[in-house]
């Protein structure tokens, strides 16, 4: 089984899976508080809590001056992408030390150093601003690609369509990936698309795509290499959906599977292939990785989110004297 | 005197849609998240399960499409009430709205109308964000063939609803994520609350205060604080921004001389800019200082709860205004400052009441 | 060749198109003024000469009730729906009797009677109106559909495809009929589409698709029967291209093969399919269609394009007084 | 003294794009037609030719898409621009311009901007009707972190437009259909109008008009005629509602003490109530009688030439209105009257000028 790896590779995309996760594990422990006044992380959460798969995968074979376009689910591919943690964190704390300084919340993440370009909460928004990255690095000759990570409902958006058509009419290097999750909020894929599998969108443009297990980061991996390859030699644009599943509630750190909208037993069905867990086998099974490695691994981990929740508690609140800076350039 | 039915406005408006589903087979339901567990902040709580899905219509997420398929369906005849849980979203559907439920009335000389109704909530607190707490009402109100309304209490969300969805137009309504909140008495069964001119909510002599949706309440503790030093103030709610009818203001104006607009919007061709261009027209020598405006700071609202502190007018903004036009000496200034601190609590900016948990 | 048409069917159709193309011929003629405070048809007009046969084989097998609507390109399609035609001349000539009473002009054509629901100038904005009046039919349980007209570009809009995503969803009995002339104004197809079948962008929601030859009225109808026919009996939306040429300029009445967008040649090519030519070499080749027939056809056409001219040009312009009646209902 | 160089306001825009596209080959235009025959009204002629398809972009008609792929391009440091032939199709593209171009700056605390130019040209006249004649300016105006333009002559037009491409922060120019026709004398070369304040166009000391766009013209046509009765009109050209900067209007204010407001748009929410608003926030008492405005009439732009002859405010209208604030006698307002109508000629009022050919 992904004979394409090897042990180092493979770790690497544990470690970054892991790193994730516990991320957000701790995220969703310190959100909550005794009395909302007392909360210190006041802005929406979109955790992506057993949706690591995609974007590590696809992150690993970018390189850095590559750009990614998010949504408001964008902790994961943020991080996958090299995203500064401390900065993030402290984007969700309110801080002057936040990516924004605290101006856009958890929502509008960016990096310039990884090459995270933005993130916008308007479903379906940022596709065409990845698109708009793809055709100025068209224009200036350069061959890095950019990539927008979103969700199958951001697929019902016709901004979506239009960002396919051009970027296959002009051939840009772009990938649109799906984190197809099968929900928006708390409503179905059944219930707002037809019955047809989703890459079938991008032959709407005679687009290449690619469908694939969302939960094996090396199947990812691999799909995304030839896309991206595709996209830095010429090639155009590629379509990748994935199926992954969102354990956690829509926004916010609770499980949310009692209040009626899908079963436990679903929840049940995909967490068991977890994406960390998964791989962790195999690491495990067939690469000689020990308990103690893990451990190793998450004691690393755990300082380097230590410091950034320290950090960002640490961190000076913006001067509200400055909420109206910067309006213009 | 009838007990009173203490309801908040989330189910004020619940129990208008559940009236007109009733008695209307035509009116339906759309949206994103209609009949989702969380029911639109409760405001569709149980509809779905009554009406099934036929008539509360889970949608994909498209809003300029599923506006124009509310249309299309209003032109022959059905009576379609459309959601957005913020009001940012509807920025996609902007071409059909003001094309095509507006004018459709128009040029076809009244032989077609759309009896639309688009329910839109103002996010505010939580760290939402510069994309989820716009207020985008004077940009609605700029269109003629559309009405703009903003209830801001049970009995007047109740009763505005339900005159909405029997308005042969396209209605808009804005709903303050806020006034969701606010309690009070509502009527029972079948009324309705005109779509045209100013509620008046309280009253008195020296300063009229215009206000709309969540502002009034705002408004109502600064006067509360006001009046504690000897200030009445008249306080007009805007709950109908198109069709404009300013009379009473302009009225409340020529008895008190003073005029304070605070707008839930930004203020550059907001609702100030609306009313005291009204006003001046119409009666500019009953002013007997500037009239003035608050609105939020012009500026995108930042998600940090310290940045967005002072970005939307409170009651202390608005007393501080009044005893400006006032003139009036520091120590009523900070007696009054005192009360609205008391009246308020410690809560913190950023959230309504004790009773809210976020982050919606 | 089209056994499945009587004569007498054939004849209709005949007429139809050629009713039509009489119709916006006179338009074109009697358009131009030597100054242009003398002309009297003071609107846009889009013409659909050449373009007949896609109207008029789908409106053939429309009921009255069924309802259709229309883009700015929208005289043929209401025509062969049955709409009025002195209603639309005195529109275009901005008068009172006009189906507006002159607020609309040329690109807000609409017929209750006729069941032609509207007629809207925004490209892509009728197609999800057309759904939203099949919605209506689903709810109110009528075995009406509805047709949306629209040219290629409008299958660039984001909201043709949200359309064709909630139609599809809800098996809405709504077609979408693609009247591909190749050209968004002077910008031809292959400038802003990607080199694949129009038609694959139903399969994108598993909705069945016909392409066919736009200049084939019988070939139209054909499949139009089908589609309708699914749409009817709750099998759901169909998605059909017809391929065409539109023969004039974009807007206005002239020919403009001149100014470069597109060659002579090009124009000569799709000429020779010219509908109305092919139907009558059809009917006079093998239905015993004389030139006299013809001459009577005509002879009856023209009366009525005089009368419908004259009326429009002795109907009152409407009352300045009463421009601002009616915003609201 | 030099000779003129005579150019339409078309022309000029052309200039300053071919400009700024020789010094900079960041700059790029995309929209639908600025490759073709027609050349968007002539503005871009020969720019495909000389820069080829790479930076004259023809583009599918995805208003939204094609937004946010300049919005992103901008973004990576490009510099394109935008092309509407009618501003209502940028109704489609708001949530786009909105969040994503007006909030990009302040969100990422100046780290990105978004250096776009988006030209949207105002319909009028000819039948358009409706959905093909909307001047949105003061919805765009409304919004903090767009700035918004109308210049008037081609003078104003390059230098705006030269601005507007170098600026770093998002510019949307409308420009008027009729003021493409207008011509005047244009520098050579390179140079700037700054994108702040009025442009003050007609000297006077009775009464203060602030027109924006083609208003300019009609303003003026009135203005010609009232000096012929002795009334003395200043006009200030309001090129840049966002930033909006009133000082010369209010100093001109405290002169005259007569304001008249002629917008371009509908008029609830629009220039005249906000620039009203502005003038009696800094300077009520200066005003001698109550300001006015003009504007569209308050429903959508009907078809036929007949109804839309009392549709727009005219230089009849502007004059009527200078002549009531200054309660001028019955025979100086005929005069006034008959001599604007000598200057107009017999020209329909559906129009700009007998150069014009129609349908666009
Ligand atoms: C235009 C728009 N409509 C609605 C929303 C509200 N909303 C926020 S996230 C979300 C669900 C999106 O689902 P999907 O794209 O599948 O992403 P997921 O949350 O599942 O990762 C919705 C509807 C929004 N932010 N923007
Ligand atoms: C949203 C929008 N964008 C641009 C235009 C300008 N416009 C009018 S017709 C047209 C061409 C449409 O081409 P197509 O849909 O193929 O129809 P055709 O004219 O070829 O019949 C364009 C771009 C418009 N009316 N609406
Ligand atoms: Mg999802
Ligand atoms: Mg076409």
């Amino acid at each position: 089984m992904h004979a394409t790896f090897p042990a180092s590779e493979l770790k690497a995309m544990f470690q970054s899976m892991l790193r994730i996760r516990l991320i957000e594990e701790a995220i969703a422990d310190k959100y909550p508080a005794d009395k909302p006044e007392n909360q210190k992380m006041r802005c929406p959460v979109h955790l992506s809590i057993g949706q690591e798969a995609v974007p590590v995968g696809i992150c690993e074979e970018l390189r850095n001056d590559d750009q990614i376009g998010l949504t408001h689910r964008c902790h994961a591919p943020y991080l996958a992408k090299g995203g500064d943690l401390r900065a993030m964190i402290a984007e969700m704390y309110g801080k002057e030390t936040g990516c924004c300084g605290g101006r856009g919340g958890s929502m509008h993440l960016y990096d310039d150093a990884a090459g995270v370009l933005t993130s916008l909460p308007i479903v379906g928004s940022v596709i065409p601003i990845a698109v708009g990255a793809a055709l100025a690095m068209q224009q200036v000759g350069s061959d890095a690609v950019s990539v927008s990570f979103f969700g199958d409902a951001a697929s019902e958006e016709g901004v979506f369509h239009e960002s396919m058509n051009f970027a296959a009419l002009k051939k840009l290097p772009t990938i649109f990936a799906i984190e197809n999750n099968h929900y928006s909020v708390y409503t179905s894929l059944s219930d707002r698309q037809p019955d047809r599998p989703l890459e079938k969108m991008a032959e709407a443009y005679g687009m290449p795509a690619f469908h694939g297990d969302g939960n094996d980061v090396a199947g990812v991996r691999i799909a995304a290499r030839e896309a991206i390859e595709r996209a830095r030699t010429g090639g155009g644009p590629t379509l990748m959906v994935f199926d992954t599943y969102r354990w956690r509630e829509h926004c916010g750190p609770n499980y949310d599977n009692h209040i009626g909208y899908r079963s436990e037993g679903e929840f049940q069905h995909w967490k068991e292939k977890c994406p960390v867990e998964t791989m962790r086998r195999l690491l495990k099974q067939e690469h000689g990785f020990g308990d103690d490695d893990e451990a190793v691994m998450v004691t690393v981990i755990n300082s380097e989110i230590e410091d950034a929740f320290v950090y960002a508690e640490n961190s000076p609140l913006p001067d509200a004297e400055t909420a109206g800076d910067l309006v213009y350039a | 005197m009838p007990d009173k039915r203490i309801m908040n406005v989330a189910e004020a408006i619940r129990e208008a849609t559940d009236t007109c589903m009733e008695r209307d087979d035509r009116v339906f339901l759309m949206g994103e998240g209609v009949a989702d567990p969380a029911a639109i902040f409760g405001t569709t709580r149980g509809l779905a399960d009554k009406y099934g899905a036929n008539r509360v219509i889970e949608m994909p997420v498209a809003e300029n499409g599923f506006t124009g398929v509310a249309i299309g369906a209003a032109m022959m005849g059905r009576r379609p009430i459309i959601i957005h849980q913020r009001v940012d979203f509807s920025l996609l559907s902007l071409e059909q709205l003001f094309d095509n439920a507006a004018k459709t009335c128009y040029v076809t000389r009244g032989q077609h109308t759309v009896p639309l109704v688009v329910r839109m909530i103002i996010g505010r607190g939580w760290g939402q964000g510069p994309a989820h707490s716009q207020s985008l009402e004077s940009i609605f109100a700029h269109v003629p063939g559309l009405k703009v309304v903003m209830p801001s209490s049970p009995r007047l969300s109740k009763g505005m609803m339900i005159a909405a969805i029997e308005d042969p137009n396209p209605v808009l309504m804005l709903e303050h994520r806020w006034v969701h909140y606010v309690e009070g008495d509502t009527p029972e069964g079948y009324y309705t609350v005109p779509l045209e001119g100013t509620t008046k909510v309280r009253d008195g002599g020296h300063v009229t205060i215009v206000a709309n949706s969540y502002m009034r309440y705002e408004a109502s503790e600064a006067a509360a604080a006001l009046a504690e030093v000897g200030v009445e103030v008249d306080i007009h709610d805007l709950t109908v921004l198109r069709p404009l009818n300013v009379d009473a203001i302009v009225e409340s104006v020529s008895k008190t001389g003073h005029l304070l607009v605070v707008d839930s919007g930004w203020m550059q061709h907001g609702i100030g800019s609306e009313v005291i261009t009204r006003v001046v027209e119409q009666n500019l020598t009953a002013l007997k200082a500037a009239p003035r405006r608050l609105g939020l700071s012009d500026h995108p609202t930042p998600s940090s709860r310290e940045l967005a502190k002072d970005y939307y007018p409170r009651a202390f903004d608005i007393a501080d205004s009044v005893a400006d036009m006032l003139d009036l000496p520091d120590d009523k200034r900070d007696q009054v400052t005192t009360m609205i601190n008391k009246a308020r609590g410690s809560l913190p900016a950023d959230i309504p009441n004790p009773a809210f948990r976020g982050p919606f």
